[in-house]
């Protein structure tokens, strides 16, 4: 594959241009994921061909097309499962789970919350763009309450879900919230959850201009990107109780939580080697 | 080798470990769960995993996964749970993933009578994922069917590609017998072929000659793509009808040419045979006593107890029925596998003969309904 | 138009301002987050009829590398030297 | 050569742990084939408790899970062999428990009545050895299974503290 980017040896450069639309911010976030990942290999403290994807059904999801990695492209809500199947038996791979909210948080809540839950040992990348994207600007879990969607014609009268309340609260090794508006700080968030035993987990605030911006009247990538970061707040150390999600107040973003306590993977181990007579 | 009294249910356990199973994930439902408590005693021994999920749902996909980190993977349920696995089954057949579904059927519809038996769920085991292909469908009716098909359903499994659905009943879940277990090493077991071309030049769903292709997996550095969507060679989505066409076709005969390999029976009485009772599964138990029955009194029965459900091996059966007058296919639902059959064999008449009974099928209830046609 | 990955590529003095032709979605976010205005809509097109970015102030450019990580396209990156 | 052999009595009786042992002496210390099953009522004791076990030489006799004409059984309550005694053919060799059935059809049967819940509290100060002192007396009459084959299945299936007075149970007409 011919090579010009510095990220063109993470990509599957033949697929390139993305299917994404002009703006998108799911290819910020792309570049985020490909450089943090640069580091992590270039450092030595993953290896290339132990790091896989996967993502369900979405925009998002399609990231999983794009790197030049094991990558599975599954289906609509299941990613984490999958991921977690590798994981298990190959515990050497670093399994990078991507979706969007719908992907994540509304078909593969149960998923989600089982896998906080367990602190399995992997990086789930929810991109937010705050709607459904592929099947065409319906209402999402995350979308703002009040806002128009094709699917809520007179506004929308549901609350959103704040993803990061819900993964501090069940155990989460890693909770960030970052935004393709502010890349090197999006781009540490991932390079340390790549670091993480436990389950990371990063929601990524994202534009999509094509659907989001058209319903709430930013149709332009460049008026959407610029009006999400002005709705951005950062905070160095938030707390949870700080982790406002809010279209009105402003969606902070930083680290929530940072712990270190042992991840599925290693327990589980632990507790099967009592089967084959070890320690455990 | 050793030989065991052991249930249905155990046997497929004991089965599956002989064929090699790495990694089982499980979610709890009668009457299977006997299956997944014996591997959660029994696989972490041998080095394996097993795993409840908190769904369905999420035990097949992480089983589909598992298969593509190499490990061979196994999940079992009855019919509310394979309803939520269908979708899975489906992303398994268009990535080709190895995988082995344990489909022990219960009363249904919905919850129905969860521990009693039926075969209501026969044609949902390969007609119940969207897309319209074929996944082979294996039935044992004994405890040493269930070890042996089981063996049988991973090897499949791995020589195909494919999800590959174990058709158990309640019944049989629980019906004991004297088994002849083998260990790891004691059985023929296939692996999946591996690609024999460097990284840079696998390409993940080029069958090469043949119409399965070899299968890296994850972590072994060929950048492997599992990809739910219609795909190319390279795995690289192709929304164009020659690459569908190409895809349906080669993904549709790799399982329908198997037929003939596939194809395994039990036959009794064949002998001058000139009413054929067939059945499968528990029932074929019914149906093996009844056609003795009818022997001894004077009708020139036989039995045949299928094994191999899909793919439908056609011509098989034609000829393993040929010249037969009647053909009773008894089957413990309102006569479903029947409608497989009626259209295959045109020169014979073919009755059905549905028996809806929350125990197994009482042979001499077989033989009333059959005397009724004679 | 050339190949896939043609680049066009400005010196700045202390950098190269690489863009990809034919990757560039005329999204403007390069053009947006660049603090010293180096970018702009170029005139011409690529295959795809995009009017792709291009330096417009090179010499203005401060190797800050934001329009290369605010691209979601891959299509924009900054080396270092030229200088 | 086929045999059906069917094992009922009350949930509490040890049934289906006699018909267990029986069927997996069989399975793995004679050469015949076996299929059985179980059938149990919900509720752990009072209940109907059942093992049907049809055995061969030929492993396709051994056809079918039910007994549809039982040549051996053991009936350890006046219930059970109120409900049963149809299933159980003319010919057959039945052993009744003495100490719970009271009255006995008028049938072509080999009967054997013993008393082996009041020999299993007198002589092993426990009545849940019924069962095994039963199952002893079908061996010992029968020839179905080697005596031996059985006590290794004892070994192998009842917990630890529990074997000893098991195979003594089992002994107990073996050795008369």
């Amino acid at each position: 594959m011919a090579v010009a980017h510095p990220l063109d040896r993470y990509l599957r450069t033949d697929r390139l241009p993305t299917m994404w639309c002009p703006g998108c911010g799911l290819g910020i976030l792309l570049g985020c994921i490909l450089r943090a990942l640069d580091r992590r290999i270039r450092e030595g403290s993953l290896r290339r061909e132990n790091v896989g994807f996967a993502g369900g059904i979405g925009c998002s999801a399609r990231m999983t097309l794009y790197p030049y990695f094991d990558s599975a492209h599954v289906i609509h809500g299941r990613a984490i499962p999958f991921a977690l199947g590798v994981k298990i038996v190959k515990p050497e791979m670093k399994m990078i789970v991507v979706g969007g909210d719908g992907d994540i948080a509304a078909i593969g809540g149960n998923h989600i919350l089982h896998a906080i839950r367990r602190n399995a040992d992997l990086v789930v990348i929810m991109a937010n763009n705050m709607i459904y994207g592929m099947t065409g600007g319906q209402q999402a879990p995350t979308t703002p309450r009040g806002l128009y969607t094709t699917t809520t014609p007179y506004g929308n009268p549901e609350r959103e879900i704040n993803i990061v309340k819900l993964a501090a609260a069940l155990g989460a090794n890693y909770v960030a919230r970052g935004s393709v508006t502010h890349t090197p700080l999006l781009e540490q968030m991932i390079y340390k959850a790549l670091g993480k035993r436990g389950l990371a987990f990063v929601e990524v605030l994202s534009t999509c201009p094509e659907l989001f911006g058209r319903h709430i009247g930013f149709r332009s990538p460049v008026d959407l990107y610029s009006e999400l970061r002005k709705r951005v707040v950062v905070k160095t150390r938030p707390s949870v109780e700080e982790s406002d999600y809010s279209w009105e107040r402003g969606f902070v973003i930083g680290e929530f939580v940072d712990r270190d306590e042992p991840g599925f993977i290693e327990v589980l181990q632990e507790y099967t080697s009592r089967a084959r007579g070890g320690a455990g | 080798m050793r030989v065991d009294y052991v249930t249905g249910n155990t046997a497929i356990a004991l089965g599956s470990i002989a064929a090699g199973l790495r990694f089982y994930a499980g979610y709890p439902i009668t009457p299977t769960s006997d299956i997944f408590e014996f591997l959660a005693r029994e696989l972490p021994k041998r080095g394996g995993y097993v795993v409840q999920f908190e769904d369905e749902i999420a035990s097949i996909n992480a089983a589909i996964g598992a298969s593509w980190a190499c490990a061979k993977s196994m999940t079992a349920t009855s019919g509310p749970g394979f309803s939520l696995m269908v979708e899975a089954l489906s992303l398994a057949v268009i990535t080709e993933t190895p995988v082995v579904v344990v489909y022990v059927m219960r009363t249904g519809p919905s919850t129905g009578v969860p521990t009693r038996s039926g075969q209501y769920d026969v044609l949902q085991a390969t007609y119940g994922f969207h897309g319209g292909l074929v996944v082979p469908v294996l039935a044992p009716a004994t405890p040493q069917e269930a070890f042996d098909l089981t063996v049988r359903a991973f090897n499949v499994s791995e020589k195909l590609r494919t999800p590959v659905v174990l058709l158990s009943d309640a019944t049989i879940a629980h019906t004991y017998g004297r088994v002849v277990v083998r260990e790891p090493g004691e059985v023929e077991v296939v692996e999946r072929a591996k690609p024999s071309v460097p990284p840079e030049k696998y390409r993940p769903y080029d069958p090469g000659e043949g119409l399965v292709p070899p299968m890296a997996c994850f972590g072994e550095g060929y950048n492997v793509l599992v990809e739910s969507l219609t795909h190319d060679e390279r795995g690289y989505y192709a929304p164009r009808s020659d690459v569908q066409r190409r895809l349906m076709w080669r993904l549709y005969r790799k399982i329908v040419e198997s037929a003939p390999e596939l194809f395994d029976y039990g036959a009794a009485y064949l002998d001058g045979c000139d009413v054929a009772l067939v059945s499968y599964g528990s029932t074929s138990l019914s149906t093996l006593v009844a056609a003795k029955i009818l022997r001894s009194e004077g009708y020139r029965a036989c039995s045949i107890r299928l094994r191999t459900l899909f793919p439908v091996y056609e011509e098989g059966i034609r000829r393993l029925l040929n010249g037969v007058g009647k053909v009773f296919v008894v089957e413990n639902n309102v006569g479903l596998y029947y409608r497989e059959l009626r259209g295959v064999l045109r020169g014979s008449e073919v009755v059905s003969v549905p028996i809806i009974d929350l125990d197994l099928p009482q042979p001499r209830e077989v033989v009333e309904v059959v005397k009724q046609w004679l | 138009m050339g190949s896939a990955t043609a680049v066009l590529r400005v010196p700045t003095g202390k950098y190269f301002i690489n863009v990809v032709k034919e990757r560039c979605k005329e999204c403007g976010l390069c053009v947006f987050v660049c603090p010293t205005k180096v970018l702009d809509k170029g005139s011409e097109r690529n295959s795809r009829g995009y009017r792709f970015a291009v330096p417009v102030r090179p010499e203005k450019c401060i190797g800050c590398r934001m329009c290369e990580y605010s691209c979601p396209d891959f299509a924009i990156f900054i080396e270092v030297g030229g200088g | 050569m086929r045999i059906e052999v069917l094992i009922a009595g009350r949930g509490g009786q040890g049934i289906l742990l006699l018909g267990h042992i029986l069927g997996r002496a069989v399975a793995k210390y004679t050469n015949l084939y076996i299929l059985g099953s179980e059938i149990y009522a919900a509720e752990t004791r009072g209940g109907d408790s059942r093992v049907d076990l049809v055995i061969a030489d030929r492993e396709e006799e051994a056809d079918f899970i039910k007994v549809m004409g039982a040549d051996i059984a053991i009936v350890m309550h006046q219930l059970q062999l109120d409900a049963y005694s149809h299933l159980i053919k003319d010919g057959a060799v039945v052993f009744l428990d003495r100490s719970n059935v009271t009255s006995v059809p008028q049938r072509k049967w080999r009967v054997f009545l013993e008393p082996y819940t009041d020999i299993a509290e007198r002589e092993f100060g426990t009545p849940r050895v019924a069962n095994m002192v039963a199952l002893g007396h079908l061996v010992r009459q029968t020839s179905l299974v080697p005596p031996e084959g059985v006590e290794e299945v004892i070994r192998e299936t009842v917990p630890k503290d529990w074997v000893d007075v098991n195979i003594r149970a089992f002994r107990y007409f073996l050795s008369r």
